[in-house]
């Protein structure tokens, strides 16, 4: 089926246009019988992640690259989806409770969280490092080994914290150096700030929320030269053994086959490196 | 200083006391307070309850009211058990609402006053008849002012208690238990909280009060009042009454060598 | 020479003894004053000029739509839990106090628990009730209510600051039965009041200028802890802030538009405490100072020696 | 047919009047009991047989290192900013009843501000300080500190929460010295004791009867709010769960680790409060009872009738 | 009760009197409590103030201690003018740490007592010792075992306030009082918040120290004692000393119509 990009006219901060798919009765019909009949799908998000998910200039609308993305999985599957705006931590025992569908946040994946939800892989993502303006410090991901002995924060529960971080630092103290002092903050605007004010010397993160958010804030840091650091697989969380998972794999290769994927990715400034492979979504 | 006259007072049936102890027991803990007490009270006498201090006395007027709960003998107000109902020969306890009704017959003033200071005088006296007696608040009003003139103190209805001096306070204390229309009065030392200036004004509405016939059970130490006013002194010593007979014989010449030592102390 | 006098025993009638009175200066008084008025003078110029407070950023937001909503939700989250919380805390206080042993334990044993674990975690268990109960049945045949619908966001929030809250107030309320004099439940007793009675229309009124100012406190403190609510994504003041922030990343402005308007809601609720306070105080005879008689007092030099005098 | 008496009267030597004495039965009250055992069964049965609690996780968790490393930083911030509430807020309670205008006023709007702005933005403050001001010179030449190297994490956090701490805890401090007698004042005035000695020696040991319990619902309430300090990525108790729980995806199991903590300590805090509260009652002749004695008076059936009795 | 005898009590420098007022005037907001006060007690006299509730004897007191400020006129306690420092023909006015000073040369009895609740009668004697005086603990301990002794509580040393009866506290405030060593003792009522058979106890011990020849101000009520123990009684009305005289001639047989009035009520 064709296609309908979106037109041009993106706002450079907030893309509001949307793609339109058709629907795909294969993939509906794995849809199990409960959704079929309500008729919807419902996300949550943790909507203070731009440019993934955030408010809008009216504060309550939730527009962003997984908003945007879900939106076209439902067309897909030819049922409304809609977005909750959940803190982190009522995500997971939210998807538990059935209060949601589907957690849609950004969620990295990991071995270790896949005995508790499964995933529904979308995009590879990059790391990447903001430093103070100017880069005092000569700060970059080319030579992590700069990042010894450094204050390095990272946003709770993210794969910088939880997973490169730790390797990085034990390397550090592998080579003999200093391990790196992570400081991890509860989202990402503590770590903004805390980088502004001189608290940690880099923050670590996605490269793509970094960019944003770095042109965002009006310069007050800047992202290290060097490329990104090895990508991760950024993932929608459903719960164990959900019925959900075919129906969605099926719509995201919709997405990925009829480059809807590739067109929101450069509506929202992602890297093309961003996209995932058609052989991560089978996994 | 007006003086009262009760006119809503009754006689009582002839023939039951209005108060009967026997061999009444308290104790607290180990300290036994009360060891036997016996008493008859009828109906429209007044006795005078002294002794020294610890010997039990305010313990057992609180017993009269039910305020306390005895732990031996019997005691009967106007010929009912109290804290019981009798059926047959079965006494079955009371209870709590049923003790707080009986209470209502019986009017009690502290030795402190114990006024409620966050009302006024007026709303002091009518708060138990319209709570507890479910009377319509004009009448209730009705015979407060009217308690208030008789007491002498028509003209402080809207004030505050803290805003009295002593007298004044116990005087209202004395009308918000009449407002009750008690068949009982028990005083606890209702003056010995006053100053000696302002003594005089509580005594003579309780004088007062005597003449109506009204049932009196004083703890006092005032001679003078109890010479003037009581038909019996009771002495009480160590849980018992161990003196008890005519105002007149029992200050003046009691028969027991403690009661003279006491007497004598107290003037 | 003669210096001013403080004493009227210096008015031209008494000069008996011809003695001048030298009235004590408070220089320590003035020095610190001045001190800490330039002190003040130098800080708030610092934080006026200061441009990364971001003064036009705050003077933007300051009337923001949604920092409105926001401060309609605090408002209502505040109202709705402190409500709960007094009327259960006293519930709880008279149940600590009750003769019956089984309800003096649960009492307790509530009291023990919800001081005992972290809010958060109370109003992450009340909002994901249906991931631990998914059906509500209260163990009745026939009863079977879906536990998502019945607790939406708000009502998780309620619920949880408002229980949370009963089982402090209900300490405060305690102590406060606890100082009235027990000669007034003695007189209520004798007058043949009941229990209930007792404590609606004596004790607890009495009771009332003990519990007022840590109430005050609670108060004040319910008002901030409404923010725990945005990990249910319930846009009070604070999350409101955040919410503009995380999109516009000007933090430190809009975080000082949130905490000038808890400021003035702030304000607002010391005043009407001072009001209640007042009230409660009817038939003693000294009324606290109102607010005008406060700032006269600020600006009093005349010292009491007497220690009455401060009371 | 002769009911179990309760009465002592009943006994032998004295049944002159013949009558039977029949106790009141308790129904309401066993009931009741009955009732509320019931629903705990259920209630705890449900809750260890329901999965979903995920028992086994926190087993494992209960004892994690990180875990213990956060209860310990917990309980240091606990004792370090709860040292300065006390402390700060004993002074400004003072300074409000000073005599000296400006004293009290400075304390009158520093208990204003504090108890005005959210903990939240107080914490951001100290922690971010340097945002504002990079270079600290305290407006004197030559004096050039680095905030950030002044303020530390753990710095910024006590700072925090131990100064809006001392502004709640003053109005406490403040309702205990005004419960104390007044003849109290005027007496160690009569014996020449200076304000701080009578202060000191004489009003605060009294008052501390009334200041105990809201300190004791404060310090139980600081121990939950040391969670704030994780937006300085202080990793505290509930901060550490957090930390965890966003690793593995285990919310439920770890916010029930962070909450057996929580209650352990509040327990322990709880019966340190008591003794306290024992110690500052001496002189008095009704002491409160000891654990022992309550767990006693909970299981006792038999209800002094007096008020007397509950107090 | 064993008998006090003060062997401290050294006379005063003769001819400065202890007390001295000149029309002392004394007002809170617009009410004047004291208009125009005139008083001289020479040291070693003992002098009882009496009069209505309400006439100002109690502010007067307080106003010799400095317990509160005078709003006009002159008080002199031992030749220094009360609140003042004297220096060449200017009075300096005192700060808050030398009037404290001042304060501990007068000992002062309050009506209700105001020991210290959470300290032991022991530590309530020893305390203002320690912290004024600067003695070392032994010192005033020893003082305090000898005080206590004299009023005849020995045995009570160890135990709170609280666990004593009326008569014991203010027999203990007393003691306490006398632990300062002042050379002047000020009495407010020291037995009107007592039983009639407690009241004896006190007065007892305030004889005795009147015999060690204490210069003492005090009010009270008990006519007996001001008989026995006053060298002159002075009756306050409505803010001025409007008689003064002989106890014997002011209680028996008053100039003023309004002293008659009130010692005839008083009895
Ligand atoms: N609720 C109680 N708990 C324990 N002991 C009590 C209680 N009430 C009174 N007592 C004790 O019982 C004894 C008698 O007290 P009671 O008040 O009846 O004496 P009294 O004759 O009225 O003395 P007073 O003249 O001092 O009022 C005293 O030793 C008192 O300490
Ligand atoms: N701190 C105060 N503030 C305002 N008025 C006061 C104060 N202290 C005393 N008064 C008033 O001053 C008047 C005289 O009081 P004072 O206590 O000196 O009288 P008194 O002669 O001792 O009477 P009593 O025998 O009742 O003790 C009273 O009307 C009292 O209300
Ligand atoms: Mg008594
Ligand atoms: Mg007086």
């Amino acid at each position: 089926a064709a296609c309908t990009n979106a037109s041009g006219e993106t706002a450079n901060d907030a893309p509001t246009s949307k793609p339109s798919v058709d629907v795909n009765m294969a993939a509906a019909d794995l849809l199990p019988a409960s959704v079929k009949s309500a008729g919807k799908l419902v996300f949550a998000s943790d909507a203070s992640y731009a440019p993934f998910e955030y408010f809008g200039n009216d504060n309550t609308t939730m527009i962003g690259f997984d908003i945007q993305l879900t939106d076209a999985l439902a067309e897909v599957l030819g049922v409304k989806a809609e977005h909750v705006n959940a803190g982190f931590d009522t995500i997971l025992p939210g998807l538990q409770a059935k209060k949601y569908d589907a957690g849609v946040s950004a969620f990295g994946v990991t071995d270790e969280r896949r005995g508790v939800v499964d995933f529904v892989p979308y995009l590879s993502m990059g790391t990447g490092l903001a430093v103070k303006k100017g880069n005092p410090d000569g700060l970059t991901l080319d030579d992590t080994t700069t990042l010894c002995g450094r204050r390095v924060s990272a946003q709770k529960g993210s794969i910088q914290g939880i997973e490169v971080l730790p390797k990085l630092s034990a390397a550090c103290t592998k080579a003999g150096k200093a391990p790196i002092a992570i400081h991890m903050f509860p989202s990402q605007n503590e770590a903004n700030l805390a980088l502004s004010s001189g608290r940690v010397d880099a923050i670590m993160a996605d490269s793509v929320p970094m960019a944003y958010q770095g042109k965002e804030a009006g310069g007050s840091f800047e992202l290290a030269p060097g490329k990104d650091y090895e990508p991760a697989t950024i993932a929608i969380a459903l719960p164990n053994d959900s019925a959900l998972a075919p129906a969605l794999s099926a719509a995201m290769k919709v997405l990925l086959d009829n480059g809807t994927l590739a067109t929101l990715l450069e509506q929202w400034d992602v890297p093309p490196s961003g996209i995932v492979s058609s052989t991560d979504l089978i996994r | 200083m007006s003086t009262v006259t009760m006119t809503e007072q009754e006689p009582s049936t002839t023939g039951t006391p209005m108060v009967r102890a026997d061999r009444v027991r308290k104790s607290f803990g180990r300290l036994e307070v009360l060891k036997s007490v016996d008493l008859s009270v009828e109906a429209g006498e007044v006795v005078c309850m002294i002794g020294r201090s610890g010997s039990g006395k305010s313990t057992f007027l609180r017993c009269i009211n039910h305020l306390e709960r005895i732990d031996g003998g019997r005691l009967w107000v106007d010929g009912e058990v109290v804290g019981y109902r009798q059926r047959g020969n079965r006494l079955h306890e009371l209870r709590a609402k049923e003790i707080a009704r009986r209470r209502t017959e019986i009017g009690m003033v502290f030795q402190h006053f114990n006024l409620f200071p966050h009302k006024t005088v007026l709303e002091n006296l009518i708060e138990a008849p319209r709570l507890v007696l479910k009377e319509p608040r004009d009448v209730a009003t009705d015979r407060a002012i009217d308690l208030l003139g008789k007491v002498g103190l028509a003209s402080k209805a809207k004030a505050y208690p803290r805003q009295l001096s002593g007298g004044q306070q116990q005087r209202v204390a004395i009308a918000r238990a009449l407002c009750m229309r008690p068949k009982l009065m028990l005083f606890d030392e209702p003056t010995s909280a006053l100053d000696p200036e302002l003594i005089g004004e509580v005594l003579d509405v309780m004088r007062d009060l005597a003449d109506t016939g009204m049932t009196m059970v004083v703890v006092t130490h005032e001679m003078g009042f109890a010479r003037d006013v009581a038909d019996r002194v009771v002495f009480f010593d160590e849980g018992r009454i161990i003196e008890d007979g005519p105002a007149a014989q029992v200050i003046n010449d009691p028969v027991h060598e403690r009661t003279r030592a006491f007497v004598k102390a107290v003037r | 020479m003669s210096a001013p006098t403080l004493l009227p025993t210096e008015s031209e009638e008494e000069v008996s003894d011809g003695l001048t009175v030298v009235p004590q200066r408070h220089w320590g008084r003035l020095v610190s004053a001045l001190v800490i008025l330039a002190v003040g003078v130098v800080f708030a110029r610092s934080v006026v000029t200061n441009e990364r407070f971001g003064w036009d950023v705050v003077g933007t937001y300051l009337r923001d739509v949604s920092i409105a909503h926001g401060l309609v939700i605090t408002l209502e989250l505040t109202l709705a839990c402190m409500a709960i919380g007094v009327a259960l805390g006293a519930l709880l206080a008279i149940m600590r106090l009750s003769v019956n042993p089984v309800v003096r334990s649960a009492a307790y044993l509530y009291v023990s628990f919800f001081r005992g674990t972290p809010v958060l975690v109370q109003l992450l268990f009340w909002f994901n009730l249906a991931a631990l109960y998914p059906v509500i049945s209260f163990g009745l045949p026939g009863v079977e209510l879906d536990a998502n619908r019945l607790i939406t966001p708000m009502t998780a929030a309620i619920l949880g600051l408002g229980l949370n809250q009963a089982a402090y107030q209900s300490e405060i309320v305690r102590a406060g039965i606890l100082a009235v004099d027990p000669g007034q439940q003695e007189a209520s007793d004798a007058l043949g009041l009941t229990r209930l009675q007792t404590m609606r229309r004596i004790v607890l009124p009495q009771a009332m200028r003990v519990i007022i100012p840590p109430t005050g406190n609670e108060t004040i403190g319910m008002l901030k802890s409404t923010a725990l609510v945005s990990v249910l994504a319930v846009p009070d003041l604070l999350y409101s802030a955040q919410v503009i922030y995380a999109r516009n990343f000007q933090t430190i402005p809009l975080l000082i538009v949130a905490s000038v308007w808890y400021l003035v809601v702030t304000s607002v609720l010391t005043v009407g405490q001072f009001y209640l306070e007042r009230h409660y105080a009817r038939g003693n005879r000294n009324l606290p100072p109102t607010p005008l008689q406060q700032v006269r007092r600020i600006f009093s030099t005349h010292s009491r020696l007497s220690v009455g005098g401060q009371r």
